[in-house]
């Protein structure tokens, strides 16, 4: 047993202190955060605050996380489009509400927002037809760089469409431009978060349900997984692949819709908000729902305290080593039970 | 169920790998294709599949056509392939994998049934049963190709064809497949068997064709052919220095014609997209 | 207490070449391998047999580095190889084929080759870049050490073809090519006979035998016992990652464990020593 | 000095594009004239950077309306403006100066709309000795940092930081405060604001307790928590809408009572649109562009203001007017003014010597946001006592004479 | 491909062909006026310069098949390491002696470049465990962590070592002796001279052992490491040389354009580096200055035609048409220009370069 443990002990000393070092120092920051908060005379209250918003930030990452890990789970792909989904999504609802009919506000924003999920679920599909579907042999690289491509012809598009200008989009509570603050005593809960949060959930659990439950989410998995074989399983990969966009292209302009009240939309608003959907997304291991999210609000949750307590113009740098850090110690995501394995 | 197929002509890219091959598998038979290496056995199953398209020739199931069709409707026929090297879907486990082999059936409601099967392939291969929530990709070689053939019987095929299905099978589970593939057609079940293994795949069917780059060059009974001192010397074994494969640089310069160029695509077919339906 | 059985095989002089030492391994909370110990002595050809899922590729694994052992050692030459990087364990003279090809995509047959002499090259990125005298030397010698481990295993023809074109039986060969140019003194081979056919599995077989009575010793992993039975000297056969049996082939075929394990019923394959 | 136009009074030179041409009996005809206007047409200075544009090509056609320019000596030219787009790039703002200057052969540069590409064509225009007009605000673009050198060819008719912060400081002495805080937004112009808050307050007995940028693209202000814990009696806000309207509303959120001070970036409707209620009540100092209209008839920028809002907003069929329009404008209307004194038959090199020494000789020009006076030493040529303090009231911006400030 | 060199045949004559016309401007024609205003000196010798940092990135992503979103990161270090050692090489306590000699932009130059490298390297240890997609993730956060650090003056804004958002201005051009080398046809000699030492550099390594070695890593790292290919040391060589070419190339930007402003550094100019090179052709170094010019000639072409097609188009359409293009060429040639011309060439399909998923 002796020569067991002078392997452990090797052990310990590469894989164990490299790992333990990288987790020293996520601690030793995470420390830094509250001394650095303490400064400012911060209490509970004021954490608390900043988790609350962040969390509310990190729900609208988590929101396009979902949207990225649906497509690359069916097909391989990482599309950068994704942000241009999210950012259609407001810029077309704000628009149709624009137009003043129905008159009843409430049913007014309704329709449009259903009107442009439609719509933009239809890009989305659109996309995959045209422009991924042709290239379905060539190499996962070469399909991403188209996604690129269509990124910018959708938001020159935008731009040509709309102009430079912020839209706005009414609280979905109040349908008016003031979001109501409830307050918990020194807490303030924007209305706006919880139909964020609402529709964050609605959607994981759909998802998680629908693709850990149903046959055609396993399927439409396994297209993305081994593509001959999906075909000898009788599963139509090509349409599940314009699903997958069609869904995915649906989920983004809801979470741009949900986010409206709370910024103002714009048409570059895709770029941001698709780099850190895409960074909660690997967070969690790029094919766990669960991860995603969880990679989203931790991402917007630590982002939000460290911007809280130090100097806001760090606020990115700070995600991003966090993020770094996330894929030293777990090469595939902190979710990435599911990721892909490879054997002799 | 039959199968026909008729002067078929498979290329990759601008190589043609078959020459007009044509064979008949009758309903409730089971027909070995043996052949050396390169010959394009698994070829033929590929278009077969529809996971390629032909260049000429036709597919024939029961009398009715289906050259060119999609792999989806070939599949929904029935027509069922246990591909070479296995191709399981690696990241998704054991069970995800078996019950994607029941996924037209699982869509048409036959959920009962399916569940039923389910326990039919862990009893012949209680190996998987164990493993049921391991990740497929990381299976030993042998329990990969044991589940690779569980998930070709999930889906109730009507015509089986199987890729060397032997292949890194442990020597009992080997007499356990052909135990279970005689078995499979004493149900009726119609099989198409390609085989390294060809010893073993001559005794277990009825009859047998012989590949050669691409082409049909022997057919007959399985008996007769076992006993053909020729196909012994070539592919049971009995090596003999006049034979095709006997020597290392031979058995190259043999196979060369077929491939001197033909890796011009080699990727298409390897990733199931050498077929070509973008008719849209 | 290691248990290495030396039946039929005699006394030995020289120290074992590689000495797996109660190894276990675990994936979560399964044993893959459960103390197993084992002992290739130089210059043998031992085989390596079971069922499927054994733990005979996870012990290849194991002892290439590219897994790492839940407890036990491992030692080649005397010295003990656990926890380096699989790099370092073939710079020491051990290569490998694999169960499940592992070529590199659009990289030529010969191309192949020559990554396997990798380690016996010197020269770095500087000389790379700079095209130094001393690198085109290298070049050389290697490119003519590749060709003639081409035609030892006949795929001269196919040399500046892309390997993946290659049909099953030819990119096992090469396999077995590109690990010889790493000039192993010990070769792993994992199933090397799986989908070739019979009179491939021949030429395969002498391959085998010429490597041994060119020194190199080989630990062969085979399904299909007339090929291991015809090569091996002697033979370990693990059974749910334990060792059960380890001996001489013709005590290992009629050994009932592994007959009941393993075998099976099936009329024994004619066994021919060479 | 050459005082630039004949005739009527310099403050209507161009507008009137119903103006019947001038009829000069047929004058002789030169050479054109090219003008290189480079602006953010997209990218993150797009919302900039097309109102610019649009004044370009409303120039443009106002320019052919009126068959170009006379010459002092009656020499008629067609003028050209070649636009282009940066993409809010350097490199390429560079590129297409380069391209602007050796291939089109401008004789002036409008060019820069955000302070980076224009940083990125003052070497490219120094170098080739061709004047380049800025309509970007940092003053490193006309000022040399390291050395307090006026840049022999660069100007730039658009106010600084340093100035809104001047007129920011009176007015918060004026009310009696003494600790702000001041939020930014993380982009060069939010930076520049902070910084010129930190050189002129203090100068006022005004002490900056508390000072943080955030991103543009922020959904949530953490640096509210900070100015709640500082004390601090008002907020500057040093940013563009809808960021700025974003940081109000949150600041308005969390102390429903503090007065709100934003710089004149946020000078602009889209302000009262993306804040709403939030913005009632808070006050900025602008350029007079945005309030012509309420502006004393004596002022002498009110008439042309009225002129060029008319004049846009018919062009471009109702857009609102932004102050950036205004900064397009005054920097075309100042290429033009300084087109104007060429005699006919020079030489490329030659003009462009001659328009840089018209620039710096310009005097009481009058301009969107006041009346410039340019010099070799000052190539801005604008007093901050020409921004007026607008403080928004019932959505709509209304002057805050500096009386009634309390 | 049988000589790799003959590119240079061709490509050589055709550089210095242009500089030629360049520095004399017979009959007043310059390369401009012969291309109808399509292709300009500027527009070559920013292609000279992306086409160094392609070589290196080529290297990394086509052949070790190590993705990098990252790369404009070490072009800009390169870039303000010179700059700020030259602008500001007073208020750092350079002598002037030194700081003002001509040597010492080069001196500069070709440190930056090493140091850039030996801090590649050491970030490349640890982050070259990762693979794929996580790989791309951690160069596309060093990436903006270094974009970041510029913008905000390292974290050190009373040294005001970067200047901020507005970054430096007034770097020195280059001068060999007396010799200055500008006007800009001087500039593109040295551009060009360097970027064909980059290709002469790219193709040397990959015909070598190491290239070998490299491209094994890109198909199996398992199947290399069996045979003795120190993975690890080579993905990190790799990595602190990409970065150094990218750094040297960064620190001829800034004597170029003498401005660098941190956004040129950022998330969009490393990813439209990794676009470039996917133009190009990844897997062939000769894929460098191609995908560079094909990137730069279809941005110019689009800016000074398509008013002509339609009228009134600017900035917008500008940006639809070239994502347009973009899908289309990657469509057409998802191999990227190299490889396509080169199958056109030899009129037959041969071996695909790109490595198929490996499923
Ligand atoms: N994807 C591909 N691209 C190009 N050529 C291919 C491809 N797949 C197979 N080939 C070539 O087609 C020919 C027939 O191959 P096939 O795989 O059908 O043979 P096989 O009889 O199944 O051989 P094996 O016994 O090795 O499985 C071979 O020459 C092979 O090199
Ligand atoms: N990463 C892993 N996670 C979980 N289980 C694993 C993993 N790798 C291997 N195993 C299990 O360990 C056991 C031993 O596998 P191994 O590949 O060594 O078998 P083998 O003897 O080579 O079998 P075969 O003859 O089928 O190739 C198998 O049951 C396998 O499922
Ligand atoms: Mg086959
Ligand atoms: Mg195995």
């Amino acid at each position: 047993m002796v020569r067991g443990w002078r392997w452990g002990e090797r052990a310990w000393t590469k894989e164990g202190a490299w790992r333990g070092g990288v987790a020293l120092a996520a601690l030793g920051t995470l420390a830094l955060l509250v001394l650095l908060g303490r400064r400012h005379g911060f209490g509970a209250p004021e954490y608390l605050q900043f988790l609350l918003d962040g969390l509310r930030g990190g729900s609208i990452y988590a929101l396009v996380a979902l949207g990225f890990v649906l497509v690359y789970r069916v097909t391989g792909v990482i599309n950068f489009a994704q942000g241009a989904f999210v950012m259609l999504g407001p810029m077309l609802t704000a628009s149709f509400y624009e137009r003043g009919w129905p008159p009843t506000p409430g049913l007014r924003l309704a329709l449009a927002a259903l009107l442009s999920i439609g719509i933009v679920a239809g890009i989305g599909v659109a996309v995959e037809r045209w422009a991924l579907y042709p290239a379905r042999r060539a190499s996962p690289l070469t399909r991403i760089i188209i996604t690129v491509g269509v990124y910018l012809i959708l938001e020159g598009a935008a731009l040509l469409l709309w102009g430079p200008y912020a839209k706005v989009i009414p609280s979905f509570t109040t349908l008016s431009l003031a979001d109501p603050t409830l307050r918990f005593g020194a807490l303030r809960i924007k209305a706006q978060s919880l139909w964020i949060w609402g529709a964050l959930g609605v959607s994981l659990l759909a998802l998680a349900l629908f693709f850990g439950r149903t046959t055609l989410g396993k399927a439409m998995r396994a297209c993305a997984v081994n593509r001959l074989a999906a075909q000898l399983m009788g599963i139509r990969v090509d349409a599940m692949s314009t699903l997958a966009f069609g869904l995915a292209a649906a989920l983004g302009a809801m979470a741009g819709i949900v986010l409206g009240p709370a910024t103002r939309p714009t048409y570059e608003m895709g770029l941001e908000l698709g780099l850190k959907g895409f960074v909660a997304a690997i967070m969690g291991g790029l094919v766990s729902f669960p991860g995603a999210v969880l990679g989203g609000l931790l991402l917007g949750a630590l982002e939000n305290l460290w911007a809280g307590v130090t100097v806001a113009g760090f606020k990115d740098l700070f995600a991003f080593i966090i993020l770094i850090l996330v894929l030293l110690i777990h090469p595939q995501g902190f979710a990435g039970s599911e990721a892909e394995v490879e054997r002799t | 169920m039959s199968l026909e197929v008729e002067g078929l002509e498979v290329a990759y890219g601008a190589v043609k790998v078959l020459h007009g091959v044509s064979l008949r598998v009758e309903p409730g038979e089971i027909v070995a294709v043996i052949g050396a290496n390169g010959a394009g056995k698994t070829t033929l199953l590929r278009a077969i599949s529809g996971l390629l398209r032909p260049s000429a020739g036709r597919i024939r199931l029961d009398g009715q056509e289906i050259t060119g069709w999609p792999p989806e409707r070939i599949v929904a026929l029935g027509v069922i392939q246990i591909p070479e090297r296995r191709q399981l879907f690696a990241s998704m486990s054991v069970e995800d994998n078996l019950r994607l082999g029941a996924y037209l059936r699982l869509r048409r409601g036959e959920r009962k049934a399916v569940e039923a099967d389910l326990e039919r392939v862990y009893a012949l291969f209680p190996r998987l049963k164990e493993r049921r929530r391991q990740t497929a990709g990381t299976l030993s070689g042998g329990e990969q190709q044991m589940l690779a053939i569980g998930r070709g019987l999930m889906a109730c095929p009507r015509i089986l064809l199987l890729d060397e299905p032997s292949l890194g099978l442990a020597p009992l589970l080997v007499q356990e497949l052909f135990r279970i593939i005689a078995d499979l057609r004493r149900q009726g079940l119609t099989l198409l068997l390609v085989e390294q293994n060809a010893r073993q795949a001559l005794r277990a069917a009825d009859r047998a064709y012989v590949m050669e780059i691409g082409r049909i060059v022997r057919e007959g009974p399985a008996a007769a052919l076992l006993e053909d001192p020729a196909i012994q010397a070539a592919y049971l074994g009995g090596a003999s220095p006049t034979l095709p494969g006997s020597h290392p640089s031979e058995v190259a310069a043999y196979a060369r014609p077929a491939r001197a160029a033909a890796s011009g695509d080699a990727s298409v077919g390897e990733h199931g997209d050498g077929r070509d339906h973008a008719s849209r | 207490m290691v248990r290495v059985s030396s039946n039929g095989t005699g006394e030995r002089e020289a120290r074992p070449l590689l000495e797996v030492i109660r190894v276990s391994k675990a994936f979560g909370g399964l044993m893959a391998l459960m103390e197993v110990s084992l002992r290739v002595w130089p210059g043998q050809i031992k085989g390596l047999i079971g069922p499927n899922g054994a733990g005979k590729t996870t012990l290849f694994n194991l002892i290439t580095g590219t897994l790492r052992p839940t407890s036990g050692d491992i030692r080649f030459q005397g010295r003990s190889i656990v926890g380096l990087p699989p790099y370092r364990i073939a710079a020491l003279g051990i290569a490998r084929t694999f169960q499940n090809v592992q070529l590199f995509p659009g990289m030529t047959v010969l191309e192949h080759v020559l990554v396997g002499g990798h380690r016996h090259g010197h020269s770095g990125m500087l000389e790379a870049i700079l095209r130094a005298p001393r690198m085109r030397r290298e070049e050389e010698a290697a490119r003519a050490r590749a060709w003639e481990i081409l035609e030892r295993v006949g795929l001269t023809e196919w040399a500046d073809h892309p390997a993946e074109g290659l049909p099953l039986g030819l990119q096992r060969i090469l396999e077995i090519a590109r690990a010889l140019a790493a000039t192993p003194q010990l070769l792993l081979l994992d199933e090397p006979g799986a989908g070739l056919n019979p009179s491939e599995k021949a030429r395969l077989a002498e391959l085998i035998r010429q490597l041994h009575q060119e020194g190199i010793t080989i630990l062969l992993v085979e399904h299909d016992m007339s090929l291991v039975m015809g090569l091996a000297e002697e033979i370990a056969v693990l059974d749910y990652g334990r060792l059960i049996a380890e001996g001489p082939p013709e005590v290992i075929q009629r050994d009932p464990r592994v007959i009941a394990a393993y075998l099976g019923e099936e009329e024994l394959p004619h066994v021919a020593r060479g | 000095a050459p005082t630039p136009t004949p005739a009527p009074p310099a403050a209507t030179p161009t507008v009137a594009p119903a103006a019947p041409p001038t009829p000069t009996p047929a004058p002789k005809v030169g050479s054109p004239y090219k003008i290189g206007f480079i602006a953010s047409i997209t990218g993150p200075g797009a919302s900039l950077g097309i109102p610019e544009r649009n004044v370009a090509q409303m120039v443009q056609e106002q320019l052919k309306a009126q068959g170009g320019i006379v010459g002092p000596d009656g020499v008629r030219h067609e003028v050209q403006i070649l636009i282009f787009d940066d993409e809010s790039k350097n490199d390429t703002a560079a590129s297409v100066a380069r391209r602007l200057i050796e291939q089109e052969g401008v004789v002036v540069l409008v060019a820069g709309t955000l302070s980076g590409p224009s940083l990125a064509m003052v070497p490219i225009a120094t170098e080739a000795k061709v004047p380049m007009i800025s309509m970007a605000s940092a003053r490193a673009i006309i000022e040399d940092p390291e050395t307090k050198k006026m840049r022999e060819w660069i100007f730039k008719p658009v106010p600084e930081n340093l100035h809104s912060a001047q007129m920011q400081a009176d007015y918060l002495k004026a009310v009696g405060i003494t600790k702000v805080c001041h939020l930014y937004e993380n982009t060069a112009y939010g930076q520049d604001t902070f910084a010129s808050a930190q050189a002129v307050f203090p100068q006022a007995g005004i002490e900056i307790v508390y000072g943080d940028a955030f991103e543009r693209t922020a959904t949530e202000f953490p640096q509210v928590e900070k100015v709640k814990a500082s004390g601090c009696q008002a907020v500057v806000i040093g940013s563009i809408p809808p960021a700025s309207a974003l940081v109000n509303v949150a600041v308005r959120d969390a102390l429903p009572e503090i007065r709100i001070v934003h710089g004149h970036g946020s000078c602009s409707p889209d302000l009262v649109k993306n804040a709403g209620a939030a913005a009632e009540g808070t006050v900025m100092p602008c350029g007079k562009i945005l309030v012509a209209d309420q502006l004393p008839d004596t002022d002498p920028v009110k008439q042309l203001n009225l002129d060029f809002v008319k004049a846009y907003q018919d062009f471009t069929k109702g857009e609102p007017i932004s102050t950036f329009a205004g900064h397009a404008y005054d920097a075309l209307q100042w290429a033009i003014a300084a087109l104007k004194t060429l005699p006919d038959g020079l030489s490329l090199a030659e003009q462009r010597a001659k328009v840089r020494e018209a620039l710096e000789g310009l005097r009481n020009l009058p301009g969107t946001h006041g009346i410039f006076n340019l010099s070799p030493d000052d190539h801005l040529g604008f007093n901050y006592t020409d921004f007026v303090m607008v403080v928004v009231k019932d959505g709509k911006f209304q002057i805050l004479p500096r009386d009634q400030w309390k | 491909m049988r000589s790799p060199w003959v590119g240079f045949v061709i490509g050589v004559p055709l550089i210095l062909a242009i500089g030629l016309l360049e520095a004399w401007r017979p009959f007043d024609l310059s390369l401009s006026t012969l291309t109808g205003g399509f292709l300009t000196l500027d527009t070559m010798i920013r292609a000279g310069l992306f086409t160094i940092v392609l070589v290196g990135l080529n290297l990394l992503m086509g052949y070790a098949g190590q993705i990098s979103l990252g790369q404009a990161a070490f072009y800009g270090m390169g870039a303000f390491f010179s700059a700020i050692l030259t602008v500001r090489a007073r208020a750092l306590g350079i002598p002037p002696g030194l700081a003002e000699g001509w040597a010492w932009p080069w001196l500069v130059m070709f440190s930056g470049a090493f140091l850039v490298g030996l801090l590649a390297y050491g970030i490349g240890r640890p982050i070259l465990r990762l693979r794929g997609h996580y790989l791309a993730m951690a160069t596309l956060g060093l990436g903006v962590v270094v974009y970041i650090l510029l913008r905000e003056n390292l974290g050190l804004p009373h040294l005001n070592l970067t200047g901020g958002f507005d970054g430096l201005q007034g770097i020195p051009r280059l001068r060999l002796g007396s010799l200055t080398l500008w006007p800009a046809w001087r500039y593109y000699f040295l551009v060009w001279l360097f970027a064909f030492g980059a290709i002469a550099l790219g193709l040397n390594v990959v015909r070598s052992r190491v290239g070998r070695a490299l491209r094994a890593i890109h198909g199996s790292e398992m199947a290399a490491e069996s045979v003795g290919v120190e993975v690890p040391h080579y993905k990190a060589r790799i990595f602190a040389l990409s970065a150094g070419m990218a750094a040297l190339a960064g620190s001829l930007y800034a004597h170029f354009q003498t401005t660098v402003i941190p956004a040129t550094f950022g998330f969009g100019p490393s990813l439209e580096l990794v676009v470039m090179s996917a133009v190009g052709g990844m897997a062939s170094i000769w894929g460098a200055p191609f995908g560079a010019l094909t990137v730069l000639l279809v941005q110019e072409v689009l800016r000074t035609q398509l008013r002509r097609l339609i009228p009134g188009a600017q900035g917008e359409l500008e940006l639809i048409a070239f994502g347009a293009i973009l899908v289309l060429i990657m469509l057409f040639m998802p191999e990227g220009l190299t490889v396509w011309g080169l199958r056109r060439l030899r009129g037959r399909r041969m071996a695909r370069g790109t490595i198929p998923a490996s499923r």
